[in-house]
């Protein structure tokens, strides 16, 4: 049990996807300027990381692995994403209207999120099962979501600030998202055993 | 000590202790201000629609005689000050905006003299309300919400309790105590008039505790009045806001948006209650009220009955001023106006007349403010709990319609935060922006 | 023409100056403390983690095309603080770097005073830390004699025996080593409070910030919720975790931190409520890592994570307006 | 014409300064200077060969699945890339991880293929290919070489034993300048800066 508590942990803090593995950086500079719209996306990202941590998983192991193709798991694994966040979006689109219309507009953009591949290509290299991938993949969505509201909300009181005309937007991100990857790091010896 | 039957109250929320200044004039009894040569008097000194004309250029005109006639519901009729020839009826610059006023030289007698006094018991309510209403009462607190219409609150809000304020909280003025301390018999029957025109039980008459002397007499002269009960206050600006008279004395919250009638109360200032008592007694029109002129640099400080329409001008002349003027302001320090030019006039609304020195205005200047460093003192001080301190970081970045979110239209504009700013920012006049920006 | 200008037209004193001036004159106990406890070289340090913040901020301030404001004095309690979360034996370039990006980067670029969302004493401290790890945390046991009396011979030698924080010792060795260390359960609660302890050089005196951290609350300076509850949350965790909450409160920066760091206006939320959960935060994590984590001390990370929070907690914790159904 | 598609690349429209395109690879992998380089060929040879192809076939896709078309040429090369740098240069490729693999969500990839390749002909993308692949390499390693003299005191430009390892003397390197808040705050200060000299 406290195994599975320390891979969520550690995909959500200890690691955190974007501040201390630099993936998914394009959507958390791009989306983090409203708290709501963060919220948004974050909760599609941990919904598709979850699910394509588990789909990759399954095709790696009862596909790829067999027949040894595994020359192909970049290809697959992208092309799976991408029909995956399709397949998520036309479901929710039919059962869950008022979700859709909340988290519609991202569910696109999450394609090319490297976070999910990422996330996908991490379990495999790990050797996790598919309980820890789905984990790994919960965990990483959650530690998305973390610093996309905590920057999210940074960003809309900076809004108000007197930022040097030539570092605002992208450069003033970057430099919070130092500062805050400087605080995750030191959750690094928590768990370091 | 005296006082000690009685219970000490406040409002909660917030307020601010700045220094009281009241010495200056405190002992001053109320002098007649001499006649002015001319008076410029503004057809709208009150809340509301601007009461129409009815003299015109070259027209002669008697002492009360009716000038502007009272345009719809909420408005006020007002009346000459003085006998005379009209000079003129232009836009004046009144308090910095531009309002339609009468300009009257003095000219001709004094006809009036002496006004018949009537009994005030046998008059029905409709009556009274009409007198009040001829004589062109308004609250003279300093909003200026026509009488007639305050006292006649709509059949489905129920009153049970009339405030009467007699707190005056800003620093410097005395205008009120003087009043309260010489007509002390005048102000129980203004009072009572009141009362039996809202047809309430209860009437609390709210003084703060840097009036002792005011407390005493009324308490004494009430004890033979078993429902108008005296209630000293702890000193704290702003308690003379009505909202927070309310909650000081009744615990009771005005909702947001809402009127004093919405909590069953209706709050009378002390000034308007004799001035009420003048109209319905003598059937007078209120030409003229109590002012405190005071400041360092002012001669003879006091509290002067000036003629509503009296200018800045003639004020300086007859009190006297050493040195040179920076800042003249019309009402009380904290939430008064400060007017640019001596043509400005004394209306039904202005308490107070301060007179800064050159250094005194410069020690506030509002052009050298520094950012927000969030210290959260405005927060403390906000008697409404607003957050000034995003208000004033909203109005700095002109994000007008943004500051709606955070209360703007709650803003009572009593300027605490100001006051204890460290940073000096002039956050009352970004709300003030806000309010008439986000419209 | 008379001056036009928005009400109210009085003020009370209260100015921004006044208020940084008072809090420098707040940490001149613990600078005391720091050049008696460790010698003239804490001065050494003082100034210039002082002189490089102020320079900074000047030269930020004339690039950046600011109106400069060094009299307001912050740019000093930035060099202060940094100074006072190092251990004496640092190089001399560690300051230096640490006020440059404190005042810099974490305060300039952010729009300077009272834009900044980060602490930049607190932030700088954590940058450098994370540079130079094992000159952070190399510690020399304090003067056995009076740090003043080296003063006035310019001596800005230092005590060479190394040694290890209370904290590391209470992490690595419990309550055992703490007792072989310090002698008796009363002496070292004694040495604690006294500052007679090896750590960063502004921290150790508790006697000496509490001083200060009088006349801040004296003042209303600073206001009671954000140390109180910090200090609160730490001591009821001791308690339930079965550690000793007296030790924890006077070791550590953790006085320093609750009443002069974590307090920081800019950086902490502005809601009475608000400053109680930042404060609630503050201790929770600041326990956490003391106990659980890496590195033995935890109060600067702690009120620097709680930065990242506090506009989210002022999102969320308002102040309900008078009249205002919710 | 064609030195204009080269160069453009390089400085006006660097994919990292001024697009700002690509920042996780760069982030994660500019430790070291010749990581970056070798990052970058990688980037230069799947980028150049996606928009060659990509221009030649651009005409028989249907545009229904243009994208997903697209995502399958660059999955192909940069799977070819993977495995040739995994016989290669097998520390290399440690190194770098699975930041190989995710050059296929690269977006500057994708960008430079639905941008350019698919409007203009074959010799121009593969000169934009080329000219991108060299801006992304050249912001990359001048990223990489900042953060590996602040933070190890050293310029590695060794691979498979050859070329040199750089030693800057006398300075105690800041350790969390190739640490994730090292690069975070360099390329933010990197932008900033970068921006300054735009409005020049």
């Amino acid at each position: 049990m406290e195994h599975y508590l320390i891979i969520i942990v550690s995909a959500a803090f200890i690691n955190n996807f974007v501040l201390s593995r630099f993936l998914g950086l394009c959507p958390f500079i791009g989306v983090s300027k409203r708290l709501d719209s963060a919220l948004g996306m974050g909760m599609a990202v941990i919904f598709v990381l979850t699910f394509a941590s588990v789909i990759t998983y399954m095709i790696h192991r009862f596909l790829l692995l067999p027949y040894h193709l595994e020359f192909l798991k970049t290809i697959s694994f992208i092309l799976v994403i991408a029909t995956l966040v399709q397949f998520v979006e036309m479901v929710i689109h039919k059962t869950a209207p008022t979700l859709y219309e909340s988290l519609g507009i991202y569910l696109p953009l999450i394609t090319t999120n490297c976070a999910v591949l990422g996330a996908a290509l991490l379990n495999i290299n790990e050797n996790y099962n598919l309980l820890e991938s789905a984990l790994n993949g919960f965990g990483a969505g959650v530690g998305f979501t973390v610093a996309l509201i905590l920057m999210a909300s940074i960003r809309e009181k900076l809004e108000l600030a007197r930022v040097p005309r030539s570092f605002k937007g992208a450069p003033i991100t970057f430099i919070i998202a130092g500062i805050l990857s400087l605080i995750f790091l030191c959750f690094k010896g928590i768990i370091a055993e | 000590m005296w006082y000690s039957g009685l219970k000490i109250k406040t409002f909660r929320t917030g307020g601010v202790h700045p220094h009281e200044y009241k010495g200056l004039t405190e002992e001053c009894s109320i002098i007649n201000f001499p006649v002015p040569q001319k008076v410029i008097i503004p057809l709208s000194q009150h809340i509301g629609k601007t009461a129409k004309a009815l003299v015109k250029k070259g027209d002669m005109v008697s002492e009360y005689q009716l000038i502007g006639q009272k345009d719809g519901k909420i408005s006020a009729n007002v009346h000459s000050s003085i006998p005379g020839k009209v000079v003129d009826v232009v836009m004046a610059c009144i308090l910095n905006y531009q309002v339609l006023s009468v300009v009257i030289q003095l000219e001709g007698e004094f006809k009036t003299g002496n006004l018949k006094k009537d009994e005030w018991e046998p008059l029905k309510k409709e009556e009274i309300l009409k007198r009040i209403e001829s004589a062109g009462i308004v609250g003279m607190g300093g909003a200026g919400f026509p009488t007639d219409f305050k006292l006649s609150p709509p059949p489905d809000k129920k009153i049970d309790t009339l405030l009467v304020n007699g707190v005056e909280c800003e620093p410097y003025l005395t205008s009120d105590y003087r009043l309260m301390m010489e007509k002390t018999d005048e102000i129980v029957e203004g009072i009572k008039i009141v009362k039996k025109v809202l047809g309430v039980r209860t009437v609390f008459l709210g003084i703060e505790l840097n009036k002792k002397k005011a407390i005493k007499k009324f308490k004494d002269r009430l004890t033979s009045e078993s429902n108008i009960h005296v209630v000293p206050l702890k000193v704290k600006y702003p308690q003379g806001g009505e909202k927070q008279l309310i909650k000081a004395i009744l615990k009771r919250q005005v909702p947001s948006g809402g009127l004093p009638f919405d909590v069953g109360v209706i709050v009378s200032n002390i000034a308007t209650v004799y001035a009420v008592r003048e109209a319905v007694l003598f059937q007078k029109p209120l030409t003229e009220r109590v002012v405190t002129v005071a400041g360092t640099i002012v001669e003879k400080c006091g509290n002067y009955k000036i003629r509503v329409g009296t200018t800045v001008s003639e004020v300086i002349k007859e009190v006297g001023i050493h040195g040179p003027i920076g800042k003249v302001i019309m009402g009380g320090p904290m939430m008064g106006i400060n007017v640019s030019t001596v043509e400005a006039p004394v209306m039904k609304g202005t308490s107070g007349i301060l007179f800064f020195s050159e250094k005194e205005a410069r020690s506030i200047d509002y052009s050298f403010y520094k950012p927000c460093i969030h210290c959260s003192k405005c927060l403390e001080a906000c008697p409404v709990n607003l957050n000034p301190s995003m208000l004033s970081i909203l109005g700095e970045m002109e994000k007008w319609e943004d500051m709606k979110g955070y209360h703007l239209q709650d803003c009572i504009e009593c300027g605490c935060c100001s006051f204890v700013c460290p940073s000096r920012r002039p956050i009352v006049g970004w709300v003030k922006a806000g309010k008439a920006l986000s419209a | 023409m008379y001056r036009l200008s928005v009400s109210p037209h009085i003020h009370s004193k209260a100015s921004v100056s006044r208020i940084m001036w008072t809090f420098i004159v707040a940490l001149m106990p613990a600078m005391a403390a720091s050049i008696w406890f460790f010698g003239p070289r804490a001065l050494y340090l003082e100034i210039i983690s002082v002189a490089t913040a102020v320079i900074t901020e000047l030269l930020t301030g004339l690039l950046l095309k600011k109106r400069i404001t060094l009299s307001d004095g912050s740019a000093v309690i930035t060099g202060l603080l940094v100074a006072f979360n190092m251990p004496v034996s640092v190089p001399y370039y560690v300051p230096i770097v640490g006020s440059f990006f404190g005042i810099a980067i974490v305060k300039q670029l952010f729009g300077g005073l009272g834009y900044n969302i980060f602490n930049p004493a607190l932030a700088a401290r954590v940058f450098v830390m994370f540079a130079w790890l094992p000159e952070m945390t190399t510690w020399n046991a304090p003067l056995t004699t009076s740090g003043f009396s080296k003063l006035a011979g310019f001596n800005f030698s230092i005590d060479t025996i190394t040694t290890a924080t209370p904290l590391a010792i209470a992490k690595m060795k419990g309550m055992a080593g703490l007792l072989t260390e310090f002698g008796s359960k009363m002496g070292m609660y004694k040495d604690l409070f006294l500052g007679k302890c090896p750590g960063c050089i502004g921290e150790t005196s508790a006697l000496a910030l509490l001083l200060g951290a009088g006349l801040l609350l004296l003042t209303k300076i600073i206001r009671w919720p954000i140390p109180l509850s910090y200090l609160a949350t730490v001591v009821l965790i001791c308690l339930l975790s079965g550690n000793d909450p007296i030790f924890h409160l006077l070791s550590g920066g953790l006085i320093l931190g609750a009443f002069f760091m974590a307090t920081d206006y800019v950086t902490s939320p502005m809601t009475p409520k608000g400053m109680i959960l930042f404060g609630v935060g503050c201790g929770l994590v600041t326990m956490v890592l003391r106990l659980k984590g890496g590195l033995p001390e935890g109060v600067s990370f702690s009120i620097l994570f709680m930065n990242a929070l506090a506009p989210l907690i002022d999102r969320y914790f308002k102040n309900p307006v008078l009249g205002v159904k919710t | 014409m064609k030195i204009q598609e080269l160069s453009k690349g390089l400085f006006k429209e660097n994919p990292i300064l001024v697009l700002m395109l690509g920042l996780c690879p760069t982030l994660a992998v500019s430790t070291k200077a010749i990581y970056g380089i070798g990052m970058g060929a990688a980037v230069i040879f799947v980028l150049t060969c996606s928009n060659v192809i990509i221009s030649l076939i651009k005409d028989f896709i249907p545009d229904k699945i243009r994208i997903p078309s697209y995502i399958v040429v660059i999955a192909t090369f940069v799977t070819i890339v993977d495995y040739v740098m995994k016989a290669y240069t097998p520390e290399l490729h440690k190194s770098l991880g699975i930041f190989i693999p995710l050059i296929v969500v690269n977006c500057i990839i994708l960008g430079r293929a639905e941008a350019f390749a698919a409007k203009k002909n074959v010799l121009d993308s593969f000169f934009d290919g080329i000219g991108m692949g060299l801006g992304f390499t050249l912001a990359l390693t001048l990223i990489a070489v900042i953060r590996e003299i602040l933070g190890a005191g050293t310029i590695t430009l060794k691979l498979l034993g050859y070329g040199w390892i750089v030693e800057i003397p006398h300075l105690n390197p800041m350790i969390v300048m190739i640490l994730p808040p090292g690069a975070f705050i360099t390329i933010g200060l990197i932008l900033g800066f970068s921006n300054i000299l735009k409005k020049r």
